[in-house]
């Protein structure tokens, strides 16, 4: 009886549960659903402002002469990690391309900030690419861009040259698929990790040059160090603002960091940074979240009289799906218009939903690209948090041996799969309790697993999601032949994917004639790329400062504006301070024109002077022999 | 043939004030025009005609001149041409110069027929009238200066032929200049004692003065200051009223007021052109009597002194 | 004589000319060339023009600029707009950027031209001293106060606010605390 | 003094410089009397001078000063003409009539409306005779009134008076002292010494009372020329008064046996020319007339070179133009072989040349004599003492030791003319160009600047001189040339120039020379007919 009636107890318990994760699972499954809208909504909004419709592919033509630069490649990367139908191979080809070109250029991608490679790394492992073999740079050589964006960058240029964001995009770069870094390299994660925590505030929190915590920058920080969270390693150091010696995990440091975002949460569940509420933030927030495994809507820490992160972000959302940056206007940034939707704050608010539905859906946080775990070790993950979830609040020895046996199994999981042991800090504690020895392995040592190796299109959207053989169509065939004699920049894109379509498409000799068509509209478009960055260059050398101008320098503005006026109007959007040309050109003339005028006033003033001068001369003559008429 | 010259001075004096405060007053420019229009007209029938062009010539380029000074310097208006050091040049300015310019050269050449036509003696007549005392000592003055001017001239010459103050330093001419000067005043001291007694001889100081003219007043004299009385009257009147306002800042007026007031300007018109409408009746009457003299022996024409 | 005289006036006036400086620029390139960048990071002021005192005299304006062209009905000519304040800048410097910007005539006495030894400021948007009667003119106040110093003797500092504003009564209806003061020194 | 004037009398009055004629003058004028003690009584018309009343005085007495420009008050003629009257109150018709009247009388009617200062010389004094006999004068007082005009002027303004006598039967009370054309007209003359009437008499019984008075007295030289020659040759008492009795005179007493009177005069100055000027043009503007036209001049060293001519002939800018103040546009001034515009004008007017202006005045800037002279001291620049004893020696030299103290201004017009000259010769110069000398200087004057002029051409003196005075020209030249059209028509010695000149002669010769030859002053005559002789016949009757 007792055993029946303690079964029954078991029965009715587990049924009450059962009702009630059903109820959870129900409003989780909702989530979903609600953030698949929106996800799908802002694709929708991004392409309708390409003029794209529903159906055809974001990562086309247009759209990829964005490739390779901050506004075209977080949208690859989102859209690659929720696994969104799409033309990926074209946006690879593109990039791939890109970075080659640019690769041929003095200071690559960029003179001085490393997250260049950082998000072009993120978006090409996002779209299934290998960032450590990229095209190829003047020597022909395959292009590394994990190493050349971290530990083997210029040591003039070092990570952290930008600041902390070079810092944290390097490790979440490292760390994407856990790359790593050669014995040689002089550069170790654990240097990187403790560059990161020497930068933190008194107030727990990160920012950019400040004294206060900024949401996106701890945001970002807390997303860098999360799979270190389960680290026990200690780092000694000193904090760069206090000089003041610490020693902390990266535990202690994120805990801090989370309760400084906390803390500066708006009541309406927002966050200010500069001074303006706006959506990004609250994104990096929910991103930091997710990589910690805490559900935003869930952390009591994270809703502000009852509206949590993802109701704050929503309140950013426009009718059209797209997003705005802040719901103020600020003059010091016109283009964050309180009434449009904004591109950076949609393609953030579209990441922060993509790390949520990969969150609920239980698949790897938002920047982990490795392949997705088994089912068993998802189980025993899963068995372990549920376990030390079960763990009485108040630990005593009784529960020496459970948690023993606890962390045996936590130890059983491979150390880089354990950050996914989302609630071991509990286990920590108990063991810490307990005085139970601590000897799990430092993360940090063992983060770096590969070389090499392609990241993967995260089939979660979708079912549909396939990858078939690569045909190269008669519709494509078609768009060839109908791109234009002058092309433009605007083609390249479209010139890049369908090449590099053709090139791998198993019908490739079918349209083998095509190929030289388009590697010769490929070079022309190269060449009035090379034209717009000469020009650009000779506008900043050569004209600035307008006031040092001489009318020598006609010949040159000329010859510029000349040469802006062959590029087409689209090209000509290219020439970034063309405005100064035209100040410039102004300048010159003007002062030309003030030679001239100059020169003739002169001549003018010198005649009449003259001719003043000899009729005096000619009067004064004329008046010594005058006289007055006395009476003779 | 002198048709307006032999109005009473009193006459032709009140005619140049009155044109002439319109000209100066009112900066319509239909009115300076007119203004420019009745001067040079005049001008032409009691000037040569080459000296009227070379003048036309001259006060034409003086014209532009000033016409083209304002805008450098005033940079008001709202029709911005093009900028001169960064000073904009208005399409406003500009014209507003060219109306300075016309109300320059119209009094310029009303000035001009005036000392012609309202010689010194007229002048201190219609002087004296109005301050019996002043014609006189202006009378002494007109008289004096010259010969002031002259003695100073010949006591220069006088003084270089002693090899006095010949030299071009600067502080010599001044000294020069001066000691010239001081014995001047003792000469002109001098003389104005023998001036003074022959004063005294001719009974100046005797309580009764009088004063004599050559001028009578006769009655188309009295006709024609009602006249100008009424026109100028009328004038004013459309002045208070605002009917001859013109703004030239920031935009300039449309002539749309003018039309209106149209009424007005005609006795502008009247006004500025009637001495050279005094002229050609003369004329006219001229070329008839001749015609009539050469038929008849007998020349009636009163000769006017 | 006269012909004289005439030479001697072109004489004059084309040396007058060519010691102003003979640069000539059409309307688009004076504004093309005088643009000021705004960038965020620098120190910056904020700025603005009104004539709200004139809208209560509007009876007192010549005909010709009661106009809402030059007379905005919000008394707004130019709101409140943060500039760059490049080191040195005077009010006179930071207004002159201002009105080039936005196209605002601007006409004044250079510092050489008067006995104060500063510019003064004789219209903007075609609104002169004395249009309002003979108490009025431009008047400016930097953080609510009213300096003694010319336009181009003030020197800015970081966050400072200007107001340029038309009075038509030496300053008292601004709130001018002083009677006797010249209007716009 | 006592004397009485009657009604349509025409009274002249001369006598020596300060001998107190223009005080005298002054005196009857009761406005213009002069400050000082007056004792004794002017009765006008019976009645007590200061008694009369103030129009009656203004009105009645007429006055016409000396220098004609000073008397101008206003500057219109017309104005000028009607000025009394206006200050007697009278209505504007009155004065119309009058004053036309008056201008038609004078003929000033032709220059009725000009500016006063337009005037010649002649016309402003003729206009302040007409503006003061437009009030209508019974008496008419005149001080010295043609003293400032030329010749032919001051006639014409003597015979408009003989005319007011005569035909209007004004009375005429006038000071001269060019005696010349005055006395023919006069009824009584009254001769004037410190004060006192020496004389009274008929002009032509003056000559002899006057030589029996005192027969050297300096006033015998201030007598007409007939009336001089008369008195050296005869003793009557009725002398011939014109040209016309004075010839006959010499006709009727003396022998023709001597035609010519012989003269030692060889000249002794030495024939190089010092100022030659050869060829000169001049004009004062583009567009006026030459002045000078072709004018060429030699003027030997110690010299004295009379130029002649009549009014506005271009005398005067001649003479400007040889003494390098204006330049010919053709035509050169040598002096000393030297280009006259070779000259530095500093050094040209230091011991080289002077110029004595017509207007004497002009050459004084200071408040004495002295003081001007020593203004000289700056051009000489000799030590202090050197400048004062050149003045002294000046002063002794023109015998004016006694005006240095006085002022400028307060000398009479001879003594101006000499205390002037004075300050020309501290700059020792070499020629001297003078202008109208004799202009306002009386006869006895005339005597003395013609012996300084000797003294300095003995002392090696050039001179120029321009003059319109053909007897003083007769006294003191060398060469004489006769000034007409621009150019120099005639030169000569004088006595063959006025010889030779029917018209443009001196008095002496015009009363002569139908029966001597060469005989150009009163000294010639004089001499010439005592030489011949009384004729036998005439010795008798006297």
């Amino acid at each position: 009886m007792k055993k029946l009636s303690s079964a029954l107890m078991i029965l009715l318990v587990n049924l009450l549960f059962m009702t009630v994760m059903t109820a959870e699972v129900d409003a989780k499954e909702e989530l979903k659903n609600e953030i698949r809208d929106d996800i799908e909504q802002i694709i929708d909004w991004k392409k309708a402002s390409f003029g794209l419709h529903a159906e055809q592919p974001l990562l086309s033509s247009q759209f990829l002469n964005h490739a390779g630069d901050a506004s075209g490649d977080w949208y690859p990367f989102a859209i690659g990690r929720i696994g969104y139908p799409d033309d990926y191979r074209a946006y690879l080809a593109v990039v791939e391309d890109q970075v080659s070109k640019r690769y041929r250029k003095a200071h690559q991608l960029d003179e001085s900030k490393a997250t260049e490679w950082h998000r072009i790394a993120l978006a090409i492992l996002a779209v299934g690419g290998d960032p450590t073999n990229v095209g190829s740079d003047k020597n022909g050589e395959p292009i590394n861009l994990i190493a050349d964006g971290t530990y083997a960058r210029a040591p003039d240029k070092p990570l952290d040259f930008q600041g902390i964001n070079g810092l944290t995009w390097g490790l979440i770069t490292l760390d994407s698929l856990g790359f790593k870094i050669p014995d040689d390299a002089g550069l170790t994660r654990d240097e990187i990790i403790m560059d990161i925590l020497k930068r933190q505030l008194p107030d727990g929190g990160f920012s950019l040059n400040g004294t206060r915590t900024d949401p996106d920058i701890t945001g970002m920080v807390i997303q860098a160090l999360a799979p270190y969270y389960n680290s026990e390693k200690t780092y000694e150091y000193q904090l760069s603002r206090t000089n003041e010696q610490v020693a902390k995990t990266v535990r202690q440091v994120i805990d801090e960091a989370l309760q400084a975002l906390s803390n500066i949460q708006e009541d309406n569940g927002t966050f200010k940074s500069f001074g303006f509420e706006n959506a990004e933030s609250i994104v990096q927030v929910i991103v930091a979240l997710t990589e910690l495994g805490i559900d935003p809507t869930e952390d009591e820490r994270f809703i502000k009289n009852g509206n949590n992160l993802i109701d704050a972000l929503k309140s950013f959302q426009m009718e059209d799906g797209g997003f705005i940056h802040s719901k103020r206007y600020d003059p010091e940034n016109p283009s964050a218009d309180p009434n449009k939707s904004n591109s950076m704050a949609s393609e953030q608010a579209l990441y922060a939903f993509v790390a949520l539905y990969r969150f609920y859906e239980g698949a790897r946080t938002l920047f982990d690209f490795r392949q997705e775990m088994d089912a068993d070790l998802k189980e025993a993950i899963d068995a372990i948090k549920a376990d030390i979830d079960a763990l009485p609040s108040t630990i005593n020895e009784s529960h020496k041996a459970k948690v023993e046996q606890l962390f045996n199994r936590y130890k059983a999981i491979p150390v880089t799969e354990r950050r996914y042991v989302f609630n071991y800090y509990k286990l920590a504690d108990a063991m810490e309790q307990l005085n139970i020895e601590n000897d799990s392995e430092y993360i940090a040592d063992h983060m770096g697993e590969v070389d090499r190796g392609n990241g993967a299109v995260t089939p979660l959207f979708t079912d549909e999601f396939h990858r078939g053989p690569i045909i190269f169509t008669a519709e494509d065939a078609k768009k060839v032949e109908n791109l234009p004699e002058d092309l433009t920049t605007e083609h390249y894109g479209e010139v890049v994917r369908l090449l590099d379509k053709l090139e791998n498409a198993e019908n490739r000799d079918e349209y083998e004639h095509l190929i030289d068509h388009l590697l010769n509209m490929k070079e022309k478009i190269e060449e009035i790329e090379q034209e717009i960055e000469a020009l650009n260059k000779e506008i900043m050398d050569d004209l600035f400062p307008f006031e040092e101008l001489s009318v020598e320098d006609r010949d040159k503005i000329n010859g510029i504006i000349e040469r802006y006026n062959r590029l087409s109007d689209y090209d000509q959007q290219k020439i970034v301070n063309y405005e100064d040309v035209e100040r410039a050109k102004a300048e010159i003339d003007s002062k030309a024109r003030k030679q001239i005028v100059a020169t003739v006033l002169g001549i003018l003033f010198v005649l009449f002077t003259i001719w003043f001068v000899v009729r005096r001369r000619k009067k004064r003559r004329e008046k010594e022999m005058e006289f007055i008429d006395l009476e003779d | 043939m002198r048709g307006f010259a032999t109005f009473h001075p009193f006459v032709l004096f009140l005619y140049y004030a009155m044109v002439l405060i319109i000209t100066m007053l009112m900066l319509h420019p239909v009115i300076l025009v007119l203004s420019l229009f009745g001067s040079l007209l005049f001008f032409l029938t009691i000037a040569p005609l080459r000296q009227f062009l070379l003048d036309l010539g001259f006060y034409f380029l003086m014209f532009l001149l000033v016409a083209i000074t304002n805008p450098l310097f005033v940079h008001k208006g709202e029709t911005i041409l093009f900028f001169l050091n960064d000073d904009p040049v208005t399409l406003e300015a500009i014209i507003y110069g060219f109306v300075i310019a016309t109300m320059l050269v119209a009094v310029i050449f009303w000035s001009k027929s005036f000392s012609e036509i309202l010689t010194t003696d007229k002048f201190l007549y219609v002087f004296g009238k109005v301050v019996p005392k002043s014609a006189l000592v202006l009378s002494m003055a007109f008289q004096f200066i010259p010969l002031f001017k002259r003695q100073i001239k010949k006591v220069h010459e006088a003084q270089k032929t002693l090899g006095l103050y010949t030299s071009n330093s600067i502080t010599d001419r001044i000294l020069g200049g001066i000691r010239v000067f001081n014995s001047i005043l003792t000469w002109s001291l001098e003389s104005s004692i023998h001036r003074a007694d022959a004063m005294k001889a001719r009974g100046y100081g005797l309580p009764k003065r009088s004063n004599f003219s050559l001028y009578k007043f006769e009655k188309r004299d009295l006709g024609i200051i009602g006249a100008l009385f009424v026109m100028f009257f009328v004038i004013i009147f459309a002045y208070i009223k605002q009917y001859f306002a013109f703004n030239y800042y920031p935009a300039i007026s449309d002539f749309t007021d003018t039309k209106q007031y149209f009424f007005y300007f005609l006795f502008v018109f009247m006004l500025t052109i009637l001495p050279f409408m005094m002229e050609m009746k003369e004329n006219l009457l001229w070329t008839f009597l001749k015609r009539k003299i050469s038929a008849s022996p007998i020349r009636n024409k009163k000769n006017v002194s | 004589m006269r012909k004289d005289l005439l030479l001697v006036a072109v004489i004059v006036l084309i040396g007058v000319i060519l010691f102003k400086g003979t640069k000539i620029q059409s309307v688009e390139e004076y504004y093309l060339t005088h643009i000021d960048d705004i960038t965020p990071e620098s120190e910056t002021i904020k700025i603005s023009i009104r004539v709200d005192a004139v809208l209560e005299h509007l009876d007192k304006l010549p005909e010709s600029l009661r106009s809402e062209k030059y007379i905005p009905k919000d008394g707004i000519i130019l709101e409140e707009t943060e500039y760059v304040l490049r080191p040195g800048d005077t009010v006179f410097d930071v207004l002159l950027r201002a009105t080039r910007h936005h196209k605002i005539p601007f006409d004044y006495q250079g510092s050489e031209e008067n006995r104060f030894g500063s510019v003064y400021i004789k219209g903007i948007n075609h609104l002169y001293e004395y249009d309002c009667g003979p108490l009025s003119g431009w008047m400016y106040t930097v953080n609510g106060e009213f300096p003694d110093e010319g336009v181009s003797k003030y020197k800015l500092e970081d966050g400072d606010v200007i107001a340029i504003q038309y009075t038509c009564d030496l300053g008292r209806d601004l709130g001018h605390p002083y009677d006797e003061k010249e209007v716009n020194p | 003094m006592s004397f009485s004037i009657k009604q349509g009398e025409f009274v002249v009055i001369f006598g020596e410089s300060g001998s107190g004629k223009s005080t005298l003058l002054r005196l009857l004028k009761r406005e213009l009397t002069p400050h000082g003690k007056k004792e004794g009584v002017i009765y006008y018309k019976n009645r007590r001078l200061d008694e009369l009343d103030d129009d009656t005085s203004a009105r009645e007495i007429g006055f016409v000063m000396q220098q004609p420009e000073v008397q101008i008050v206003t500057d219109k003629v017309w104005h000028e003409l009607a000025f009394g009257l206006e200050n007697l109150g009278e209505p504007t018709d009155v004065i119309r009539r009058r004053v036309g009247e008056i201008a038609n009388f004078f003929g000033i009617h032709h220059w009725f409306h000009k500016h006063t200062m337009e005037l010649s010389g002649g016309q402003k004094q003729l206009l302040n005779l007409a503006s003061v006999l437009v009030m209508q004068p019974e008496v008419l007082l005149l001080d010295e009134p043609t003293s400032q005009l030329d010749p032919i002027a001051a006639e014409e303004f003597i015979d408009i008076l003989h005319k007011l006598n005569r035909d209007l039967g004004l009375t005429i009370v006038l000071v001269e002292h060019d005696l010349e054309k005055v006395f023919p007209i006069a009824d009584r003359v009254l001769l004037l010494e410190s004060g006192n009437i020496i004389l009274e008499a008929k002009p032509e019984e003056i000559g002899g009372k006057l030589k029996r008075l005192n027969d050297t007295h300096n006033m015998l030289q201030a007598l007409p020329t007939v009336v001089r020659i008369f008195n050296e040759l005869s003793d009557q008492p009725i002398s011939p008064l014109t040209v016309k009795e004075g010839k006959r005179f010499i006709t009727e007493h003396f022998n023709d046996h001597i035609v010519r009177l012989e003269t030692s005069e060889t000249s002794a100055n030495d024939e190089t020319p010092i100022l030659e000027a050869k060829n000169l043009w001049f004009r004062y503007e583009r567009n006026r007339p030459d002045i000078l036209r072709g004018v060429n001049v030699s003027v030997n060293k110690g010299e004295i070179v009379t130029i002649l001519g009549g009014n506005g002939s271009g005398k005067t800018t001649l003479l400007k133009v040889l003494s390098g103040q204006r330049r010919a546009y053709r035509g050169n001034v040598v002096l000393k072989g030297k280009k006259l515009t070779k000259y530095k004008q500093s050094a040209l007017y230091k011991q080289l040349i002077a110029l004595l202006p017509q207007d004497v005045q002009t050459i004084f800037l200071k408040s004495t004599v002295e003081e001007d002279y020593a203004e000289i001291g700056k051009v000489m620049n000799g030590t202090k003492e050197a400048l004062e004893q050149s003045i002294h020696k000046i002063a002794n030299l023109l015998s004016i030791e006694h005006l240095l103290e006085k002022h400028p201004y307060d000398l009479s017009g001879g003594e101006q003319q000499i205390v002037a000259l004075g300050k020309l010769l501290l700059l020792e110069p070499e020629i001297i160009f003078l202008d109208e000398p004799t202009k306002g200087v009386d006869a006895y004057s005339k005597l003395k600047l013609r012996d300084l002029f000797m003294d300095l051409k003995a002392q090696g003196k050039t001179m120029v001189v321009v003059t319109h005075d053909v007897e003083f020209a007769a006294l003191i030249s060398d060469r004489c040339g006769l000034f007409f059209d621009g150019e120099i028509v005639s030169t000569g010695k004088p006595k063959e120039f006025f010889a030779n000149n029917n018209f443009y002669t001196t008095i002496a010769n015009r009363i002569s020379r139908h029966q001597y030859e060469g005989c150009v002053t009163a000294e010639d005559v004089i001499d010439i007919c005592k030489l011949n002789g009384v004729k036998k016949h005439e010795q008798n009757i006297h």
